[in-house]
């Protein structure tokens, strides 16, 4: 097991470590197939340790950090839920890898683009497999940095290295959170072992806990882009679609729901961190799912939409329904990359278009990449009997468990949002794929392969985790996490208010953008978005509130900082000093002014000041 | 007398009879010939004088070669030799060619040595004058130079003046005591003080007359314009000699007595005010010369603050400091002597680039300011070290703490020049005097003693101790 | 110990510096000779870095020393040539080594001028601060602290750019302004060890435990603060680093970031804090206070500059703030984390100033806005440019998120609120730097810059950094388990 | 001793006071600054002189005696420096003396 651990992570973390130093010198086929065959060695070694997998292991690799009573080693902890997080991120990633090397086929910088991708695979699988929270911490920061260098991958363009920075710096005002949690935790526990701190959770009192998952919690927004962390998701799809679809949909965003996931048995002993997780959860799918009603680049249709499912499953964990979180998670991270994947063929097709407005006619000469968009479309939308449907619904079913005025409110928002995705959802679909549009470029072979599986995997993954009444939930078992226990008619009903949602917005959006009336909505585009449409397409005006309220106050503080306060007051001051010395000593200077009759003067004042002064002590 | 006494106060006679030597010399011999004579009869001297065992007084002749006058009888001549050696190609430059200016100079060695051997107040009082009046005639000694006359009236008028002050104090502690005899007189005088005003008065004058010696605020403003206005080897000798001659004075004085309450007043402000004035005043000053000149009212400003703790720390501190002060500044004002040469090399603008152009004399030079600056590792830090140790062990935190920060301040002018020497890349072709041979050697023995005094400072201050217990 | 290595340590690179006279019109003899005693040093300390676990403790020497030289100085006044070395001095002593032959190989072509006196400075340089870390009688310490400066000086102040003369002024005095007062507070402890038992020495390890009344230990421990906060440098002592480290030229500015501002965290270790345990625990807020500040502060000020250097420098003043704190809290997580992060500030900073310095050479601005689209021109550069900037700004898995975590985990028990800023004083320092690496890299170039790619000796340089840089980043552990003995001393625990 | 001394003494110092007073009023033509200073050490002998009528000692005389060998040598050499120096600016008024300054 330590070996097939050990390799998981090694194999990417040597393909990226080659690539970057010497991937320029190598042809671009081995570049290529060092990248992905790690991976997919990677992906071997995975499913190896499932079939070894008898139940959790701890494996020490090497020491790490090691100061006293701190101790954070490379220690690796796979359990269930690391398992399949393990089997899921190789998998896809290797898919990836795959279509990556069609897409990226006539681009010079391959061998850094290889190197960034198998960096960012080995730093996922440290963030998944850490036992201690500092190395989970060094994942965390280590697919950030991946997803900063991927997303500003086309650095020429200020656009792009622009996007990436601000992906950075905002999940890493987020990642502040999860590193005062950890040092917090080390003062507590004295530990910062995952599974000893989630062991001693119950010794802590619950505002402490509060606090704690609350700081987690904060983490998680930063990296999973929920609320109020979330601009910086929509702009990162600046970098290459693979990237998109990789970091940015399947694995890295859902990090945050891992981490909460990961740290459940601590924090979720707090009702208000649970609380708080819903609402996050809640509040952000619905904001998201109406953001991406609006939006005009196909990518970032699809960005919003990953907030907002993921903001699903943050309310998954909320609800303390973590197999439904997990579940969905998997899932989601299948179609949301077929989905990406999918845009990328279009948008390679269509010469960079990213316009949905601008598109159309696919769905007869782009064929190979309209259907398995389609099934991924219909998971996203949550038409029943797809994957997509039966693992949002069971995030659906634990909220409507929880009860109460919030988790009621919150099951409310819920079908709301799922309303709202299938609109969006087909309102894409109807654009890019309906009418007529020009012949597309061709697709290398390799591109659209991939999204085949991925198709298979999204529509059947509910097989996964079927709902008792058609069987039992392999997933739920494996991961042995308490499951929501309801009646089947109960669970049947909402199941069937569920599809009955998704289908109303199928045929909404069919209403509004199918057939004749595509054409309108396409006049309509050619106008100033204006009102609700504006206030949408730009995301409630999210990123110039930021702008506003932190941006241009950090800039201009900071030039303040340093003309007035630094240079202004503290360096002028002794500048000052300085000067008024000087002055003084010329002062002083002027003293001796070359008369005799001065130093006379002022020599027998001194004899007068001495003989005063003695007669001063004496009487 | 006794042949015995002739052999102990032989240094003194060698060095009267040089002198004497040397002027009738000058009648057959070109001046420039006679600084050979002049340095032999001047380490003469002080190898007589440490040969020639310590011996009390000699009632008869009011000397007596103490270990104190010994050691300073040695530092003395060599000083003297160094600035002989210094002047010998500086006055060939200046046309300064008579013999009587090695002869002048050894009269001054002479006032000195006699001052430091001094055992009554009258030997004590003349040695002073003597060596004062011979710094009249040198400083005033280069005819060609206004400058020079300029400078030695004023030097002459407050002298005389400051002469008066001392004899009227030393007249009224003779009126007070009785005596003539140093200790006697001294440890008399600090009896009845407290009773009779009239030795205290006697103090003030006297402390006053030697606060102008040692050229401390307020009594300090011929400094500068001596300094500018004389020859810079003569200044050289006269910044160091003549001032470790006036500490010399003041500690000859003060030690027997004790420390004396009343006086601890007017010191602390000499101490405190010299530091600061001459430190700043220093600050933007233009002319090489008198920036030393500032800086040296602020050296004796810290001597004065070892002198004030009155303990055996305090005045082994100031003597120590005294020794060093003489090879840095000798060393100082040497390397201008060396660099100059029709006229003095004046503003400090002057100097831009000479660390490349002349590396030797601008490196003893700056040598010499990282000295004065008191940094390690030369011996300029060792002396301060000693005096603000003393000055915090004899109970002097407050201006001990004042006198680091005027340290602080002073650190700027002298890297100013350092800052010309080797910090302004060379633009103009350069025209100061190369050093020659002559010059060299003294410049660098006094350098070496710098870096000595820095390293290993156990033995110098071992004899001190010694001298002073 | 046969050998008197310490003493050879100190004063092998002074001798070079002696020896290299010879070569004085000789500017190739004279680079391969320096170069030759700046290896020979790190040969040296790096052989100890690997003896020293095998060492026993030395006779005589107190313990956590495995290796001591003692020998009287200025007997009549106490004063001893002490040196000594435990974990902490040898790391910082193989840090000297390595931080001066590195500024050796940067400023192998960008010193044209007097370059024989270019290396003998950074030779006396390299005794000095050898010295500094070796140092363990207050006088021979003050001794060799001061002798620093002058070589410092005059690297800014010759081979400086900009306003080097103000810079390389204004740091000499600044700092003489701190460290004479510490004299004054060293010859107080001295007295007053003196005055309790007649035993009047300078040794550190004699002087430690001396009873002071409570007022007078305040006062001293503010002077040795004060000399040392200036080095470190900490807000509002900061002012001369901005000017002295844009100022200096590129071996100047790798060592003053490099290893002075070390001495200063040093010295608060070695001397401050024991010699004061009292005061230090009474200032201990403050202290806290003032790292914090420099630890935004920096951090926030950097992201305004225009120059690279600059932006470096003050980035400095932040990283040196998380040193600070950890000294602050004086605890051993904290403590280990502190000296971690001195040397990683040196290896990253130091890097940096490096790569700044070769951009400089290449095209003679460090303006930020005139760079741009380097990736493109000169991708090794550019690589090392973003690994350095990434460790910098505190990215796991290179060294300096080691140092930072470990001093945030530590004091994190003693002064929460510090640590929760300093958490937001890790988000600082990535604003700036994505800043800088985007607009020196990324963008189209702004001005048509002819910017070739790193020569060899530049290429190895950088990647000797930035393969230890990365050590330590993933295995700091053999570094830990150094400082484990003197920081359980030190902070009185059990290691 | 007919006198007693503390008048001696009280005459020497009104006399050092007159000197003094002189030197800083006419400070500006050195002969009488000159003049000035012969008072005040003028006034130092009689205080010798009287101090050793008092004490019945010799050697306060001969430090008068002293004194008056170098108050002479000091006048000749300060008269040698007014002439040299009148011969260039033509004036004795010391103050003009003042190209140093500063």
């Amino acid at each position: 097991m330590k070996l097939y651990l050990a390799l998981i992570l090694l194999l990417p973390l040597l393909g990226g470590t080659i690539n970057a130093i010497v991937g320029r010198k190598l042809p671009r086929r081995l570049t290529e197939t060092l990248a992905c065959g790690m991976v997919w060695g990677a992906f071997v070694c995975a499913l190896l340790a499932f079939a070894a997998y008898r139940g959790p292991e701890t494996v020490e690799l090497a020491s790490w950090l090691a100061a006293f009573d701190f101790r954070a080693p490379i220690t690796l902890y796979l359990d269930s839920l690391s398992l399949v997080m393990v089997l899921m991120i190789t998998f896809v990633c290797g898919l990836i890898h795959l279509y990556a090397v069609g897409y990226m086929a006539d681009d010079p910088s391959y061998a850094r683009f290889f190197a960034l991708l198998n960096l960012f695979v080995f730093a996922m699988l440290v963030l998944v497999l850490a036992e201690n929270l500092p190395l989970l911490y060094l994942g965390w920061e280590g697919v950030g940095f991946c997803s900063y260098a991927l997303i500003g991958f086309w650095y020429r363009e200020e656009k792009n290295a622009t996007a990436g920075r601000k992906a950075f710096i905002v999940t890493r005002i987020g990642d502040t959170a999860f590193g005062i949690a950890i040092v917090w935790c080390f003062q507590l526990f004295q530990t910062v072992s995952i599974s000893q701190i989630n062991q001693m959770g119950f010794l802590m009192p619950v505002g402490v806990v509060t606090a704690l998952g609350l700081l987690f919690l904060a983490g998680a927004m930063g990296k999973s882009a929920q609320l109020p962390l979330t601009v910086w998701l929509p702009d990162a799809m600046a970098g290459p679609t693979p990237v998109s679809a990789l970091i940015h949909a399947a694995t890295m965003v859902t990090a945050g729901v891992y981490l909460l996931a990961r740290m459940f048995p601590l924090i979720g002993t707090s009702a208000t961190v649970q609380a708080a997780i819903a609402l996050t959860g809640g509040l952000t799918a619905f904001y998201a799912a109406t953001c991406a009603l609006a939006q005009r680049d196909l990518k970032r249709v699809l960005a919003y939409s990953t907030i907002s499912q993921i903001g699903y499953m943050v309310l998954g964990v909320g609800c303390g329904a973590i197999t439904a979180a997990t579940f969905h998670l998997l899932v989601h991270a299948f179609f949301k990359a077929l989905l990406f994947l999918g845009a990328g063929c279009v948008i390679t097709a269509l010469h960079h278009e990213q316009d949905i407005f601008r598109m159309g006619g696919l769905r007869t000469t782009l064929p190979r990449t309209f259907w398995p968009f389609l099934a991924g479309a219909i998971c996203l939308a949550g038409i029943p009997l797809t994957g997509g449907f039966f693992s949002k619904d069971a995030i659906l079913l634990a909220v409507w468990e929880k009860g109460g005025g919030l988790y009621g409110g919150l099951y409310l928002l819920g079908l709301l949002t799922a309303l709202l995705t299938s609109i969006y959802t087909f309102r894409m679909v109807y654009l890019v794929f309906g009418g007529e549009g020009a012949h597309p470029h061709t697709l290398p072979r390799v591109m659209e392969w991939m999204l085949v599986p991925l198709a298979l995997l999204g529509l059947f993954g509910g097989i996964l985790n079927l709902p008792e009444y058609l069987g039992k939930g392999w997933l739920g078992e494996f991961l042995a996490t308490a499951g929501v226990k309801v009646s089947h008619g109960e669970e049947l009903v909402l199941q069937g208010i569920a599809a009955l949602v998704a289908l109303t917005g199928l045929s909404l959006a069919r209403y509004r953008y199918g057939g004749a009336r595509r054409a309108e909505r396409l006049v309509e585009a050619e106008a100033e978005p204006t009102g609700v449409t504006a206030f949408l397409l730009n995301g409630w005006y999210l990123d110039n509130l930021y702008r506003i309220l932190f941006i241009r106050p950090y800039e201009a503080l900071s030039r303040f900082l340093w003309t007035r306060v630094d240079e202004g007051v503290i360096d002028d001051s002794l500048d000052r000093l300085a000067d008024g010395l000087g002055r003084t000593g010329q002062g002083l200077g002027s003293w001796t002014n070359g008369r005799v009759s001065l130093y006379i003067t002022s020599f027998a004042a001194g004899l007068a000041l001495i003989l005063g002064w003695l007669a001063w002590v004496v009487w | 007398m006794t042949v015995a006494d002739l052999w102990t106060i032989m240094p003194l006679l060698l060095i009267a009879c040089g002198s004497v030597l040397v002027l009738l010399l000058g009648a057959v011999v070109p001046g420039r010939y006679l600084t050979g004579v002049a340095v032999a009869t001047c380490l003469g001297a002080a190898l007589w004088a440490l040969q020639v065992p310590a011996v009390a007084a000699l009632p008869q002749l009011g000397v007596a070669l103490t270990p104190l006058a010994r050691l300073f009888t040695v530092v003395f001549a060599l000083a003297a030799s160094v600035t002989l050696l210094l002047s010998h190609d500086f006055n060939e430059r200046r046309g300064i060619r008579g013999e009587e200016y090695p002869a002048t100079i050894l009269f001054a060695l002479f006032g000195m040595s006699v001052l430091a051997a001094a055992s009554t107040l009258l030997t004590l009082f003349l040695g002073l004058e003597a060596l004062t009046f011979a710094f009249y005639i040198l400083v005033a000694m280069d005819k060609g130079s206004d400058r020079g006359a300029e400078a030695g009236l004023k030097y002459l008028l407050l002298g005389a003046i400051s002469a008066a002050f001392i004899a009227f104090g030393i007249a009224l502690i003779y009126a007070a005591t009785g005596t003539l005899e140093i200790v006697p007189a001294m440890a008399g005088a600090a009896r009845g003080i407290a009773g009779v005003p009239l030795a205290l008065a006697g103090w003030g004058l006297i402390l006053a007359g030697a606060a102008f010696k040692m050229s401390l605020v307020p009594a300090h403003l011929w400094t500068p314009d001596v300094y500018q206005g004389g020859p810079p080897p003569v200044v050289a000798f006269l910044s160091t000699g003549s001032k470790g001659a006036a500490v010399l004075f003041l500690i000859t004085l003060l030690r027997p007595a004790g420390l004396i309450p009343a006086l601890h007043g007017p010191l602390w402000w000499l101490a405190l005010l010299s530091m600061t004035v001459g430190n700043l005043a220093a600050l933007r000053q233009q002319s090489i010369k008198r920036l030393l000149a500032y800086s040296s009212i602020a050296q004796m400003g810290y001597v004065t603050l070892a002198l004030l703790t009155g303990s055996r720390e305090g005045y082994g501190a100031a003597a120590f400091y005294v020794v060093l002060y003489t090879a840095m500044n000798l060393v100082a004002f040497g390397a201008v002597a060396s660099l100059s040469g029709r006229d003095d090399l004046e503003t400090i603008e002057e100097y831009r680039g000479l660390g490349y152009g002349r590396p030797f004399t601008a490196g003893v030079l700056a040598l010499a300011l990282f000295a004065l600056a008191g940094i390690p590792p030369t011996g300029g830090f060792m002396g301060k070290f000693f005096i603000f140790a003393a000055a915090l062990r004899g109970g002097e935190p407050l201006l001990a703490v004042l006198g680091i920060l005027t340290a602080v301040v002073s650190v700027y002018f002298y890297l100013r020049v350092v800052v010309n020497l080797y910090l302004h890349s060379v633009t103009a072709e350069i025209t100061a005097n190369r050093p020659t041979s002559v010059e060299i050697v003294p410049l660098v023995v006094a350098s070496l003693v710098i870096m000595l005094l820095g390293i290993y400072p156990g033995p110098l201050m071992a004899i001190i101790e010694a001298a002073l217990f | 110990m046969a050998y008197p290595i310490l003493t050879i340590l100190v004063f092998l690179p002074l001798a070079g510096a002696f020896a290299l006279l010879p070569f004085w019109r000789r500017d190739r003899w004279a680079k391969g000779f320096a170069l030759c005693c700046a290896l020979v040093e790190l040969a040296l300390a790096g052989w100890l870095l690997f003896a020293a676990s095998g060492m026993q403790a030395a006779q005589g020497a107190p313990a956590g020393y495995f290796l001591w030289e003692d020998y009287t100085w200025i007997g009549r006044f106490g004063i001893s040539y002490t040196l000594g070395m435990d974990g902490i001095s040898l790391l910082m002593t193989v840090l000297t080594a390595f931080v001066t032959l590195l500024a050796m190989l940067v400023s192998w072509r960008g010193i044209r001028e007097r370059v024989p006196l270019h290396y003998l400075m950074l030779l006396v340089m390299e005794s000095g601060i050898v010295g500094v870390f070796l140092a363990l009688d207050l006088f021979l310490f003050y001794l060799f602290w001061e002798v620093m400066l002058i070589p410092m000086f005059f690297l800014i102040g010759i081979w400086g750019h900009g306003r080097r003369i103000y810079s390389a002024v204004k740091f000499f005095i600044y700092t003489m302004a701190g460290s004479l007062l510490m004299l004054l507070a060293i010859i107080g402890i001295y007295l007053l060890h003196g005055n309790q038992g007649g035993n009047y020495t300078f040794a550190l390890h004699q002087l430690i435990g001396t009873g002071i009344d409570p007022g007078i230990s305040l006062w001293l421990f503010a002077a040795f603060l004060l000399a040392f906060a200036i080095k470190v440098p900490v807000f509002p002592l900061h002012t001369w680093l901005p000017d002295a480290h844009t100022d200096a030229p590129t071996a100047g500015s790798v060592i003053l970031a490099g290893l002075l501002l070390k001495t200063g965290a040093y010295g608060l270790i070695r001397f401050g804090y024991p010699l004061f345990p009292t005061a230090a625990k009474a200032v201990t807020p403050l202290l806290i206070t003032l790292a914090v500040i420099g630890i935004v502060y920096g951090s926030w000020v950097a992201y305004a500059q225009e120059d690279m250097k600059r932006l470096v420098a003050y980035s400095s003043v932040g990283h040196m703030g998380f040193v600070a704190l950890g000294i602050a809290v004086w605890s051993p997580v904290a403590l280990s984390g502190a000296v971690l992060q001195m040397v990683n500030h040196g290896i990253t900073t130091g890097a940096l100033f490096a790569l700044v310095g070769m951009l400089d050479e290449r095209t003679d601005t460090r303006e930020i806005a005139a760079y741009g689209g380097v990736w493109g021109k000169a991708p090794m550069l550019a690589f090392f440019f973003l690994l350095f900037s990434m460790a910098s700004a505190g990215l796991p898995g290179l060294n300096n998120f080691v140092g930072e975590f470990l001093i945030l985990a530590g004091a994190f028990r003693v002064t929460p609120l510090a640590v929760v800023i300093g958490f937001i004083g890790i988000v600082l320092p990535l604003i700036y730097t994505v800043r800088l690496v985007q607009q020196v890299l990324f963008v189209e170039e702004r001005r048509p810059l002819a910017i070739p790619d790193l020569t060899i000796r530049e290429g190895s340089v950088l990647a000797a950094l930035a393969l230890i840089a990365i050590y330590l980043g993933v295995h700091p552990a053999p570094l830990l388990d150094l400082l484990k003995v003197p920081v359980a001393l030190l902070t009185g625990v059990a290691p | 001793m007919i006198v007693p001394l503390v008048h001696v003494l009280i005459l020497a110092a009104v006399l050092f006071a007159l000197g003094l007073v002189c030197v800083l009023v006419w400070r500006s033509n050195v002969i009488m600054l000159l003049i000035g200073i012969e008072i005040m050490l003028n006034a130092a002998m009689l205080a010798f002189v009287g101090g050793a009528g008092h004490w019945g000692m010799a050697d306060g005389q001969v430090f008068a005696l002293m004194i008056m060998a170098m108050t002479s040598a000091e006048v000749s050499l300060a008269l040698a420096l007014v002439v040299y120096l009148h011969r260039r600016k033509k004036t004795v008024n010391v103050d003009e003396f003042n190209e140093m300054k500063g």
